[in-house]
This record gives C-alpha cells, structure tokens and sequence, in this order.
C-alpha cells in the first residue's frame, strides 16, 4: 500500500545520522521532525535564520519573532542560535549543513529537480530553495509519485523550469525509495509495503533500474 | 559620539522620494518595520522600487504599500499570501524580479560590504543564470551576482542605542542586518531605544555606523502568519 | 544538541598532519589560540602554512612555531616585530605572501560563506595586483580575490558552549569569526566553556555549526604588545 | 619655524567634522586624537574592530582584550562597538568612514601614495593600508615634508613600491598644508608659522601650485 505523507517522513527520517545539521522544507519534509529518535545528536537549520529549532509552541507561548522558514512559530532548544540571513546562507553554500530535505514537482533521472515555477500560473518563487540545492552535498526529495493528473513526477528530463541541475541524490516517494545515478538513472532501492515492482517501473518515468531483490520498506 | 535619533517615522524618511529604491527588512511578517511602513504610506512616495525577501501580506506589511499602488517594482525571494499583489502581478501594474534568497541576502552583505560583486553557485543551470557570466571555480560553474544600490534602508530592530546600535531578537533579524549595513541612508526603529552605553558592546548585532536615523516604533501588532501550536502536555 | 567538546588541545588537533594549511586567529597577540599554538608545538607538525595576520612576536603567539621551525610559509598583513621571523624570511627559510588586511579578513569569510571569489578596490594599481583580473564596476577597476582554503583553522574564543557556540571579548575577536567559520576543521578554545542553554541565542557570534571541536584553556598569558597608559587623575 | 609632530597633528584635527566616523593610522595620526574639541560628535574607529575607540587606559586598567590597530591598550567609550575583521572592512570599503588619516613614505602629485615597502629592506606588510586607501573618500597625509636624507617626499611620481593610486586629497607635513588636484598637482593651502613660500617651493618634487596670498596656519 502507498504511503501516506507521514509515512513518507517516517522513511527519510531512517536516513538521518547524529552529527548532522538538517535542513527541512515546507510541506512533507517538515514532518521528518516528528520522527527523530529521543536523544539523537542532531540540529535542524532554519534558513531565515536558526540552529537547533525545536517543536512547535506550546498555546499560548507562541513568539511572532520566532518562526520557521514556513513562516511557522516555533521554539528553540538549548544550543541554539540566532543568526542573519547572509550567515545563513553562508552556512549553506559552505556545505555545513548535511542533510536538506525538499519537495519537489518533478526530478529527473540525472539529479534535476524542478519545484518553483509553473509557467502560466502564479509564480511565487524561489525562495531559500536554489541556494539549497546548488550547495547542498545530500539531498533528499520527499514527493508524491505521481502528479493529480496521475502522471509521473520522476521523469527522464524536467519539463519545468529547473531549480537546480544535477543535484537529488535520493528520492522518497508513497511508492519507493529511489537513489539517482546520473550515469544509469532512477536505482530502485525499496518499495512501500506491498507495491509491487510492476507498479513502480509502470509509474516511473525516466531510465529505472532494478537490480535483485528490492526489498520493502522497514517503517 | 554620534548621535542619530530622530522624533518619528516621519521624519526618519525625510528625503525619501519618488521613483528610489528602498531596501525594506523582515522574513514574512516577522521583523518588518511597521511603523517606517506606515509613515511611507502616509507620505504616498510612489513608483518605490522595493528589495524585500517577500511582499507582506494583504492589508499588512508591504502589502500595506501595494493597496495604495507605490510600489512599481518588488525584488523578492518568495512573494506568495498576497491576493491584491498577485491581482497586479498578473495585470502587469507590478513588476517582480524573483531572485534566490541566499542571492538576495549576499547582494545586500556585498552592498554593505563595499564588494561590486561575487560569485554563487545558486541558480546555475536555471533561468535565473540568464545573461549572467558563468565561470568555474575547482571546476564547479558559479554565477556573476552584483551588490544592490539602495537610496534607504527601513529595518527594523528589537533594542537599539543613540549612537545607532542595533540587537535583534530571534529570527526576527533575517534581512535586517545586511540591508542596515547596504542603505545608503539607514532608518531603524526599534522597540526599545536606550541611551549609548546600556548596550553591551559585545553584543551589537549592526554597529551604529551603519545607521544614519533611529526611532523608538510605537504600536508594535507583530503578527503571526502560521500560528503552530501543540497542545499543553504533549510531550516533547 | 550536537557536542563538540573534547579534552583538550592535544586531542582537538587530531588529523592536523606535516604539509597543512591552517588559519590562525588574532591580531597582534590579541585573541590568539595561546593553548593550541602550544600544543601544535609539542605535536611537533612540520612544514605547515599559517594565514594570520600576524606571526607573533620572538617567543610567544606563532613566533614559538617559527622557532621550532613548523611553519614553512606565512599569509599575512603585517608581519613586523619579530626578530627570528625576519632572519627566516631573509634567509629564505620561510616563505612570506604579504596582502592586504582587509582583502586577508574576506578570503576567510568568502570560505565561510561559500562564496569562490568576490570583488575588492584594495590593491589595485599595486604589485598585489599582479597576476589577478582587474574588472571595472561603475567605472571603478576592482580586483578578483580567491576564497582561502584551510584545512584547519585555530580560534581561541571568551565563551562557549558544549554545541560549539563562540562569544568574543573587545578586540579579540578580530579574524577569529571568519576563520571559525572557514576551516574544514575549526577548533575552538575558550576561556569558560559552559552548557549548552546556559549563553544567550541572540548573542552567539560564531553558531555552533562551524566549530567541530571546543575545550576549555588553560593558563592564558594574554600578553600586551604596546601597554600604552595615561597616569591616574589626568583629565580625558 | 616647521611644525612638530604634534603640530601636524594638530592641524589636521581642524579638519575634522562633526558627525564623522575617522580612522586614523599608526604615528602622527594617532596624535590627532589628543587635539579633538570636547563634546565633538565624532567617533573613531580602529580596523581591528572597535567603533567608539575612546584614550588609553588609566594605569592598571589595561584590558589585553581591547586594542587599537597599533596594538596599544585603548579603552571604548558609551556607544562603542565590538566587530570582526571583515565587518570592520567591509565598512571601510562601502566608505562610512569619513576620513582616513595616514602617515606616508613619499606621495605624489596625482595623489598616489607609498607607505609600506622599500625595496631591499625587511618589508612589514601593508596591514589595512591599501584597503582604507582604496576605499576612503577623504584621505589625508601626515608626514614629513623631507625624508632624513632631505630629499622631498612630495614627488611628480612615487619612486618606490605604491600603496594605492590617485586616493590622497590632502598633505598636512612640518612645513605645509597642500590639496591634491590630480590634473594640476600639489596646491599649497597654507604654510607652517614663519616658513616661507620659498622654503616649501625649494623643497617639494612634484607639480607645485601657488597662488595668490598663501595664509599661514592658525594654530
């Protein structure tokens, strides 16, 4: 059965590793959060400008100087701290960051990722999301397989305008887990539970491949 | 010591006229300078080229400055929640320069930091590299970015001094520090304004050199534009 | 939370190996790693290059690496006041690039920000331009300066925390944010190290993201250069 | 009779204005500060890091961590501020410091300067010289009109290694204040207390202008 949005998260969350500084976008990939081991030594990075960004609020604790790059109320752990934007940028582009996580409208078999701009329809830009993926060493895209229109979103070339080029190493989807090699595409590393392989290659645009025995999923 | 305050808003945009690039602070709604936005509106300047990470929201922030139409020009990173922006967006009365907000930010540092330019590997590969030199660094392809001119700086700070010293609190400093430093005239209001030596001098985010008026803002709504919350008692 | 202490100097300079470039903070003997020289002394690692604005003076700060011969070449601004540094320098022992101090400060920050190569006025017309493309903006000829590339970089901080968080006193901090943030791998050694929670969020000077290692020093000389005083009772 | 150092210093402290951010170098500039008028709005800055640099400390208040770019123990006054190197250049560069007192090994009449090498001998480095010559607006001179050879160090063209090109505005030295017109040369403003016109024309390499009744200083 696909996953739901959660269940997604829950699976990007098996790729977090103590030591790493997180970046999470809006959408799915916010809810890797909710997943994070007790205790585990990790720091999520908010690009407008905190490190070690906790849970939401409390009612009634709320501070409208202390939000998220979704524009959320959030609160701060101890070990934290504020910073301006050019910093955290800085911070971005100088690869101290480990892990980003974003979602994505479509990405291709050699790492392309597409997911700000839909050509004839109100854009809203960019955002924190083209510096992410030009800097970032490893990014995972959380993202439906397929698009309403029941179209694949993995794709052998975008055909939206790109955000980045070359640069999705993982892709998380209801359906699979996916690495990308941008010489052979699409390597099918697992499959929700109960997918069968037939499903995935009939829902995967762009070159797959499956090797062996794919195993599923361990939520 | 140099002393920069000025009695209000108002007189804190003397000289801002129409047809000048404003640098305006603030990510979403947090951290903006509400009252420099209201005194603006006030003013009526027009045809405002604005660099903004977003354009506020209806009725509130720069949003403010769209429903009165003194915005020509938005330079913004994400611009989305804005019906009345979107309705002259696509009615060409507002023109948008979408640029990356890690871009954005770094044009404003490079203002303030007397740098003509840089190079960033943000946007490589996308339209954003359009017209712009591409040029390889340990063979990775980076991206020519200038430094923004800006006629003013209106930020917005949490603590600030006489002498123009500014501190911030939480990620309501975003944009605010590189824009104070980029303007060539730099307005801040703060919440609190303290004579010089009660600040820390350790602790001053923008040094008051970079500031040419400051004002105590009054009236502070600071709202919130994704009100998250959990329930008390849940556990961490 | 991610914790960065370690025990001590000698364990912060594991992987520090003969043939390194690493970036050294202070100014003067103002702000230096005092504990992480020493160290790097008894360790014993040869023919390393330092970028620092200063070498030290005979005896004490990096003039005890030039003694024992550990340093094979300096990148500095000014490299005065050290007599075992200049018989070096002009027997050709050690190789010296002198640039300009402000050109010096943003190579470290442009590798901290991730910014390959930027734009400077400084320099131009001058034999530092030698070799380096000079470009006009607005008319005015500008030099393109190289990102610093470090394979460790040695701060020494007033606070810190066990996330890696680094506060500075007065003058001290001087180069020590930029380098902190530029090495691959940043120590960090602070006069009180204290839990994390325990240093305020908006006063933080270098996040914790930078720094890979930090430890509390010991002993710290904080030796003055030029104790200049104006006797007691004499009006300002 | 020709100023002393204090004199030169002196003088220059009259070009000073209020509401001005100045930075003033190592040697005679440095004794500009003791002749600023009293409650005078203007502040100092020393490019180690320190905005609101006030005298040096009394006797056994010397703070190791609080120097100015001479090394020597300062102390900061109300409204000082504490920043890194590159936000101290970065200001510098993007010319809020109004005014930029140096001192200099020889000048030119177009306004370039050489202070930091002499070819041969043991070379210090420029420190923030070619920065602050490279970004102020306003800089001025404090030297000797001669070096100890007696040959001028006002010439038509810098003999030795430059630290910047075509930056100097202004000479204050023991025997002259002189502006910098870079198409016409040195332009003699004013003459130190009893020296006269003579001396300064027999002393000067360099393009040097005199016109009409050149005044004596007013010390």
């Amino acid at each position: 059965m696909a996953l739901d949005k959660n269940g997604i998260a829950r699976r990007i969350a098996q790729e977090l590793r103590e030591g790493w500084y997180v970046n999470l976008g809006i959408g799915i990939p916010t809810l890797v959060a909710n997943f994070v081991p007790e205790g585990f030594a990790l720091e999520f990075q908010s690009e407008n400008g905190i490190l070690g960004m906790g849970p939401f609020p409390f009612e009634g604790e709320e501070d409208a100087d202390l939000i998220n790059a979704g524009k959320q109320t959030i609160t701060s752990l101890p070990g934290a701290s504020f910073f301006d934007s050019a910093t955290s940028f800085g911070m971005i582009r100088a690869r101290k960051v480990q892990l980003t996580v974003l979602g994505a409208m479509e990405v291709s078999d050699r790492g392309d990722i597409a997911n700000w701009k839909i050509p004839g329809r109100m854009v809203k830009g960019m955002g924190g999301a083209m510096d992410l993926v030009a800097s970032a060493d490893n990014i995972i895209v959380a993202m439906q397989h397929s698009n309403r229109e029941g179209e694949s979103k993995l794709l052998s070339a975008c055909t939206l305008p790109l955000t980045g080029v070359g640069c999705v190493k993982k892709v998380v989807t209801d359906l699979a887990v996916l690495e990308i090699d941008p010489q052979r595409g699409f390597i099918l590393l697992e499959r929700a539970p109960g997918v069968s392989i037939d499903e995935i290659i009939a829902k995967t645009g762009g070159r797959l491949i499956v090797e062996g025995d794919v195993p599923e999923m361990v939520l | 010591m140099i002393r920069k305050v000025v009695a209000n808003a108002d007189l804190a945009l003397d000289g801002l006229a129409d047809g000048m690039t404003l640098m305006v602070g603030g990510f979403g709604l947090c951290g903006i300078p509400e009252n420099l936005i209201a005194a603006l509106r006030l003013r009526g300047s027009r045809n405002l080229t604005c660099i903004a990470n977003n354009a506020g929201v209806d009725g509130f922030g720069l949003g403010l400055l769209l429903e009165s139409r003194q915005i020509r020009k938005m330079i913004s990173s994400y611009v989305g929640e804005n019906d009345e922006f979107e309705r002259q967006m696509l009615s060409g009365e507002l023109e948008v320069e979408l640029i990356p907000q890690g871009t954005l930010a770094e044009r404003c540092r490079a203002a303030g930091a007397g740098i003509p330019a840089f190079f960033t590997p943000a946007g490589v590969g996308t339209e954003v590299a359009e017209g712009k030199e591409v040029r390889l660094f340990h063979g990775k392809p980076y991206l020519m970015e200038l430094a923004f001119d800006a006629d003013f700086a209106l930020v917005k700070a949490w603590k600030g001094d006489e002498a123009g010293n500014l501190i911030f609190k939480g990620t309501a400093r975003n944009f605010n520090p590189m824009m104070a430093m980029a303007g060539r005239i730099t307005v801040a209001e703060v919440e609190e304004l303290v004579p010089a030596g009660m600040l820390d001098p350790n602790a001053i985010h923008v040094p008051g050199i970079f500031v040419h008026r400051i004002f105590q803002g009054a009236h502070y709504q600071k709202r919130i534009e994704q009100r998250t919350v959990r329930p008390k008692n849940t556990p961490l």
